[in-house]
């Protein structure tokens, strides 16, 4: 039956995990993610997974690659600065196919930065921070109920597509409680069959297998590189997830994510009570991007505001799916600064104004 | 053995109460305050004019908060200390 | 209905945990609640704050800027917060470790002699529990009950035979505001 | 507690001497650091030994994530904040440049002994003319308590709920004694702050670590402190202090590791 | 006098780091770039610098950190997987607003992949590979003379903004031979004083230095971000450096950088010859990214070909700059691919037989 | 070289055995390294020592980055490719979730003791219960002869020209020694491959130290392996190998550092 | 002491020439050929009749390419060994 | 006028430094060069390539697919690039080393028994540089002298007394291609 808990973000991300069966966690303290480490060092040797304080994040990561070569489910998790220093073995798990579930709890930046939530690391978790053409799933949970709810989803995405899923969230929604329901989950029905390629130990009469990233010959790199792309392609036409709030009428669209896009929902429905037309698109996969279905609602609204806590990066992606149809607008705060739904609705005003202003003369 | 008499001067406001420093007195001179400071700690205070000017509990207070004063070898005017008093004033008239 | 509140403090007031008490409350009468802390170093010794919305409908945003309640343990976190009250909104505050009082006229102004009352009740630790209990005096958006076995849920298990002189604090404080001090 | 007075509130004194105030390069500011924390004892000793030796104006201090990252708040000296764990990188950096220049570190044992284990044991293999300042307090303060590579077998922390196990988490890391090894290392100490025996043996000890410096001895000062931790171990300061001598000690015990004659 | 030779760009790049004041290299073995590090270990210190290999990326960058923080110039240089474990350092520098100077001589990806050229850490370089809001100077040769020629640039506009810039290359260039000339560089005239914030002791009587990147509070932290901002604003506007070749009357243009830039400016010959009248735009600065030279541009050509040697990255900053105004199309190679002139001359056919197609329909 | 036959073509013996031949496990291949290199040696003797032990089903190599790296092509077992210097992580991740299995890494000296630092020291101080298999030859074989920390005083490198300057460069670093003194370590010890009699030594060494794993005995067993790199070194083998037996081994004797009874 | 009689057989093809085996062998029973393989090297041929098949030359060989034989001590039939050509043939006519 | 050369042998026969020789001559007769080695492990005991492409103008691709001229060391060298010599243009083989000449009928093909010539001249490392006189004898894209220069360039100082057994070994190239083997 369905467990139903008040619950921080952090919290229910590592309740979730060791309910997806999770095998292993190897992890290092970093505010504001190290409760997931605390608890999972608590409750997942009494419900079968190992657990590992790392020396570092670069142990971590590379403790992650080596357990996910078995083809067991393992994760790390870290907040922004860890996450910087995981970059070279990320991309070395996403050349190697390794399936496994990273999380970056983000938090204000650059450098050390602050501890307070950030949004800033979005270019890194969806372009690749790492070197080489590859990319992560990367899933935004916007609640601490999608915090649980994207562990397992992330999971079973990491393990179709043999690929590193990456739970992007920050510091306000990891130290946040908010009812969170666990459903059933039969692990068993979830997990895939790696061993064809997984190393456990050579069958014998059996090929052995190899786990690598590196191919000399460019010829053959290039044809690694194909099938990713490929694969990436696939990802992009069948996993694309989001929330549309009030989007069908609406002539002017928020497009937020995680925090920013529970501000923003606010924001609208304070819009909706002055009687302005305007919804919110929520991606819920940052990679895929909802690319289509934006460039599709750009046929309808006249706007579109991106809402970050950042200087400007998912914005980018929107632009490029909207590609010059509509304009489209950013506001964003910084250094762990969250925007309060008041001034959104002030930047969706302005749009309104500015529209008023258009249709009087 | 002659004592030698000294004195010592706590600025209580920045007190965080540890009492590493009563801990660390030989002559059982300082003791913890009931009052509390205006960040919330008890701080500790000068109760026994039998203070040596040894020096121990400046050197093990974290805060760095407390003079240590010992009698001159060469005695000339007398000076006054004013310590332990919650505002943050400490005059040390010295007519030299 | 919503009831968005934040309640300041310092570090060791037990001021998270009153927030999550009265969340773990609102989960019980069936509304949805959200409980965000104030989180990092500045609670070394420092001030401690939350927010708990509490509310029939869905939370959209955690994050708000204005409340409609305040309960204020400590001076610096009235200094913070006092203009975050919304126009008609409430403070709450701690009588003794607060010096100053508010000033402000447009909101309902409580005064709750905690500690002091705390101390009657030979339970330093209670103060937070009589705060509580004033708050919900004035506001019964959750129940009594709804709190104790909230607070079975929020404190460890080796400390649930403090519960009963939580309940007495709590009632305390509600009998504290029957009779309110406005200033 | 006292019942009694609020202490001697004003006296007149025969002629006194100042015998102990605090350094002025320790600015007069409040200290973020918990009650009884031994990062301020060692700030306030730093402070004194780089007055005593003239060197303000020439020294340059690096502190990296931990507790102690705000140093550059209270030394009154020029100071770099460095990534978690490399410091001895940055003092490399700047000492190659400006080998005419006072250079220490002051790390945390997560900081120095985990995340930092390379950049410290080749910085001191290089022989870096720097001063390594090493709070060793057996757990990561600033992150809320965790285990450190230094935290003692059994000892609990929020991530060694049950105390730490050696089987799986490991033994404690006596990295000073590793340290030790190296030709490059010049000093190695390990002082303690807990009494004020241990605070004058510890100034002491920086006071000939960083005159090694000023004569261009060929290696590395490396100075541990058997500090506490009283939040992270969740002890007032004095049950702290108390089982940093009864517990760590046991350890880490205090004394040189390695001396210039050694 | 200036000096020419015929020379590696690897060691092009090292030597004229020297003439322009290198004080400090701190960098460690990786292919195609050791011979950077091993022209410096010989050359440097007879020419009154420093040279350290470090222990690591993570040593050499965190070296370069410390170095750069006392005013000096100092530089460090890696390939893509050491570029990855460098990012945390980077984000720090930037932060902190350290001139430095970097180099990544780009090799194929993702993971350890291949040490063949590649183009494939642009996000990585122009996004920031690190969390964060921060950017480097980017600046991409095309030629052994322009690896030197962007060494000075690069120091100079390090101390000028105090901003980490990176120099963008590829094996190819980095292994080839060309003629390269060495100007005369007068180091004095160019350093620019930093004394009023470089960590080198406290003067006394004047305030001590502080250099960090923490600021705990958010909304200090939020004013240091806008600070950074408005920095790379000011770059934006002043900073953009690119050649255009026969874009003037050209009716179709290929973007392209670096090796993948010399590769195309063949195939536009090729494609002159032919009589199509193609041009080439090659972005020297990465970031800033000639947007408006390209968004003018947009105004009077049909199509817009990137070339890259990746899976398409820089191809996004382009669709973003022209936002729509005509088809932007790609044609990379990966893994360690070389494009042919031949296959980029194919694909201009393409446009022009599609062209014809349109008109005569 | 000999201006007689071309070699003893076909004979006909007295019936014969086979006293050795390649281990079937040591794939039938040409291998990359160069002539000579110490590395075909190990790969040799590993294989040998796994089929002996019969554990070809159940172990798992790692090799990261360094001349070995293509180590996959030629072991015939389940095997992972490691970041640099990251190997001894890796076998953790493994380890962790799979006890059982028998686990080794098998790194060079700039792997392990440069970059790898880190992860070397505190997989041993877990105590990790797999066998780490160190190819010191004192350079960076694969990126083209840099040096490492395991390089000579004095000894030439593409980036030492004039010989490891211990004043700026740092002295070699014995990191076996250091290894030897963490609880963590079970069996620690250096072998060499440059005669017959060496590896037969090696041999039992490595058969120890699975054996240890398989027994599951409390701790990680470090087997090092000075040996050569021709290419890097500018030598010819049998002059590498000549030159290894006279300068190496003074730095790094052969023997066990650490056994279990010790 | 009666010598046992070995044999060697190079997989010469994969030989690299690195003389190792030649330097230890404690019966000089091999050399380097003056020919070249397809990969360029000269490689080592067994040029004495009295190898002992100590397995010296296997054991420190790099390439793993040489095995070695030695007369059985329960004689049996003759086995025909064919060794050190060019081309990659190996019989062993075993009459078990 | 450009000239766009690939060379490729074995690793120890001297490739990289003929076609670095080739390039430096062409810099002091004034033209543009591009030198491109092939670079890699596949260097370690395996074969070794470069291009050299030396124009009159500026060289725009420093990557080119296609030769006008190959200079072929080794077999694996030959079967590699053979076929990527243009229509018309030249390849030049040492016959010691390639077992398979070049069947191709649409490109001259030049056998040069270089290694032999070699151990005649009592210089086994001049082999490339007869193979270099070889080409020039065909091409004289450069002169002599330029090479030499190029020599004192290429070589370090203490190889310089070499240069002159250089020189006569690029003569003997030369002669070999007066009377050409065309095959
Ligand atoms: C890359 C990175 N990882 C993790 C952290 C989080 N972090 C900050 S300080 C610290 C450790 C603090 O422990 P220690 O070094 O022992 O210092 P203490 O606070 O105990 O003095 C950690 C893990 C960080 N800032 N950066
Ligand atoms: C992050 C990173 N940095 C640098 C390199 C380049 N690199 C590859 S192997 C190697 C070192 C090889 O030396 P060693 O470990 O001693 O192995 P050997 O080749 O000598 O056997 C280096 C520096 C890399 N692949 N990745
Ligand atoms: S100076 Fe000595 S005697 Fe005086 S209060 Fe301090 S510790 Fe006690
Ligand atoms: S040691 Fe210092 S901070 Fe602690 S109680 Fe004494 S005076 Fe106060
Ligand atoms: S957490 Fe520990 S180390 Fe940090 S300031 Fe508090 S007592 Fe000191
Ligand atoms: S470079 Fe050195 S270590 Fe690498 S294969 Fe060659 S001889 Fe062996
Ligand atoms: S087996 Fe022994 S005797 Fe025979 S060739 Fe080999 S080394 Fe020589
Ligand atoms: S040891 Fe092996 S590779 Fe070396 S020469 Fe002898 S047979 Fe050939
Ligand atoms: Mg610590
Ligand atoms: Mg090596």
């Amino acid at each position: 039956m369905a467990t139903k808990l008040l619950m921080k973000g952090n919290e229910a991300l590592a309740e979730a995990a060791i309910r997806a069966g999770l095998k292993a966690y190897f992890g290092y303290p970093i505010t504001p993610q190290s409760e997931l480490l605390e608890y999972l060092v608590r409750e997942l040797p009494k419900r079968g997974g190992a657990i590992l304080q790392a020396e570092s994040e670069i142990a971590s990561i590379n403790m992650v690659y080596g357990a996910a070569a078995t083809g067991e489910r393992v994760m790390t998790s870290t907040s922004s600065p860890g996450f910087s220093l995981m970059q070279e073995g990320i991309s070395y798990i996403a050349c190697a196919e390794l399936p496994c579930l990273l999380v970056n709890v983000m938090r204000g930046g650059p450098g050390l930065g602050t501890i307070q939530p950030g949004q800033c690391d979005y270019f890194q978790a969806v372009k690749g921070g790492g070197h080489g053409d590859y990319r992560m799933i990367v899933l935004a949970p916007g609640s601490v109920q999608e915090m649980a709810d994207f562990v397992y989803l992330g999971f079973d995405l990491a393990d179709k597509y043999r690929i590193p899923v990456l739970i992007l969230t920050d510091g306000a929604l990891g130290q946040m409680m908010e009812m969170v329901e666990f459903p059933e989950y039969d692990i068993e029905a979830h997990l895939v069959d790696h061993s064809s390629w997984a190393t456990t130990g050579k069958k014998k009469g059996s090929e052995r297998h190899i786990i690598t990233s590196l191919f000399l010959d460019p010829e053959i790199l290039e044809n690694v590189n194909l099938h990713l792309q490929k694969k990436y392609d696939t990802i992009r036409e069948k996993e694309v997830r989001y929330e549309a709030v009030m989007t069908d009428d609406a002539d002017f669209i928020v497009v937020a994510y995680g925090l920013s896009a529970r501000v923003s929902h606010k924001a609208i429905e304070m819009g909706r009570q002055e009687g302005m037309k305007v919804g919110l698109l929520r991606p819920q996969t940052l990679f895929p991007f909802p690319s289509e279905q934006l460039n599709a609602l750009a046929d309808h609204v006249n706007g579109i505001l991106v809402v970050e806590m950042s200087a400007g990066q998912m914005v980018e992606d929107v632009r490029l799916s909207v590609n010059g149809k509509v304009p489209v607008e950013f506001y964003g705060r910084m250094g762990g600064m969250i925007p309060a739904p008041e001034e959104i609705l002030n930047e969706i005003n302005r749009f309104y104004s500015q529209k008023l202003i258009e249709e009087t003369f | 053995m002659a004592k030698i008499r000294g004195h010592v001067s706590i600025k209580i406001e920045n007190c965080k109460g540890c009492e590493l420093c009563i801990e660390e007195c030989p002559q059982h001179s300082l003791e913890m305050s009931l009052k509390i400071n205006q960040n919330g700690y008890h701080y500790a205070v000068l109760v026994e004019d039998n203070c040596t000017g040894c020096i121990n509990c400046a050197l093990v207070c974290p805060e760095a908060i407390i003079t240590v004063y010992r009698e001159s070898k060469k005695k000339k005017e007398p000076v006054a200390v004013i310590s332990n008093v919650t505002e943050n004033i400490k005059i040390s008239l010295d007519i030299n | 209905m919503t009831n968005e509140i934040k309640i300041a403090g310092f570090g060791g007031q037990g001021v998270l945990s009153m927030g999550m008490t009265l969340a773990y409350a609102g989960v019980f009468e069936g509304k949805q609640v959200v409980w965000m802390p104030s989180y990092g170093p500045e609670m070394r010794g420092g001030t401690a704050n939350c927010t708990v919305i509490i509310s029939n409908d869905r939370i959209s945003s955690p994050i708000i800027n204005q409340f409609d309640m305040a309960i204020i343990l400590n001076q610096p976190s009235l200094d913070k917060f006092e203009n975050t009250v919304k126009p008609m909104g409430q403070i709450f505050y701690e009588s003794n470790n607060v010096i100053n009082p508010p000033t402000r006229e447009d909101v309902s102004v409580f005064e709750v002699p905690a500690a002091l009352e705390a101390v009657n009740l030979k339970n330093a630790k209670g103060m937070n529990m009589i705060m509580l209990g004033a708050f919900l005096e004035k506001n019964p958006i959750v129940s009594i009950d709804s709190i104790l076995k909230a607070l079975k849920k929020v404190l460890p298990e080796r400390h649930h035979h403090l519960i009963s002189a939580n309940e007495k604090a709590l009632k305390r404080g509600m009998e504290l505001l029957q009779n309110p001090v406005l200033s | 507690m006292t019942n009694r007075n609020e202490g001697i509130q004003c006296e007149i004194l025969d002629r006194m001497d100042i015998v102990w105030e605090r350094p002025p390069a320790l600015l007069d500011v409040k200290m973020h650091y918990c009650p009884g924390c031994g990062h301020s004892v060692v700030h306030k000793v730093l402070m004194e030994v780089i007055e005593e030796l003239d060197i303000q104006d020439k020294t340059i201090g690096i502190a990296p994530v931990g507790c102690a990252v705000l140093a550059y708040d209270y030394l009154d000296i020029d100071m770099q904040e460095a990534a978690h764990g490399r410091a001895t990188a940055v003092a490399t950096g700047i000492k190659r440049v400006r080998p005419d220049r006072i250079v220490f570190t002051y790390q945390g044992d997560g900081d120095l002994a985990a995340i930092g284990t390379a950049e410290t044991i080749h910085t001191v293999n290089r022989g870096e003319q720097i001063v390594i300042v090493f709070i060793n307090n057996g757990i990561y303060g600033m992150t809320g308590g965790q285990m450190a590579p230094t935290t003692l077998p059994g000892m609990k922390t929020t991530t060694s709920p049950d105390g730490r196990d050696v089987e799986s988490q490991g033994h404690p890391l006596k990295i000073a004694d590793m340290i030790a090894l190296l030709p490059g290392a010049y000093y190695v100490t390990r002082q303690s702050v807990t009494s004020a025996k241990g605070v004058r043996k510890l100034k002491k000890a920086l006071l000939s670590a960083f005159q090694y410096q000023i004569e261009r001895k060929p290696g590395t000062s490396f100075i541990e402190v058997v500090s506490n931790c009283p939040a992270g171990w969740k002890m007032t300061p004095i049950e702290a202090n108390r089982w940093l001598k009864e517990e760590m000690l046991k350890y880490y015990p205090l004394g040189d590791l390695k001396t210039p004659d050694t």
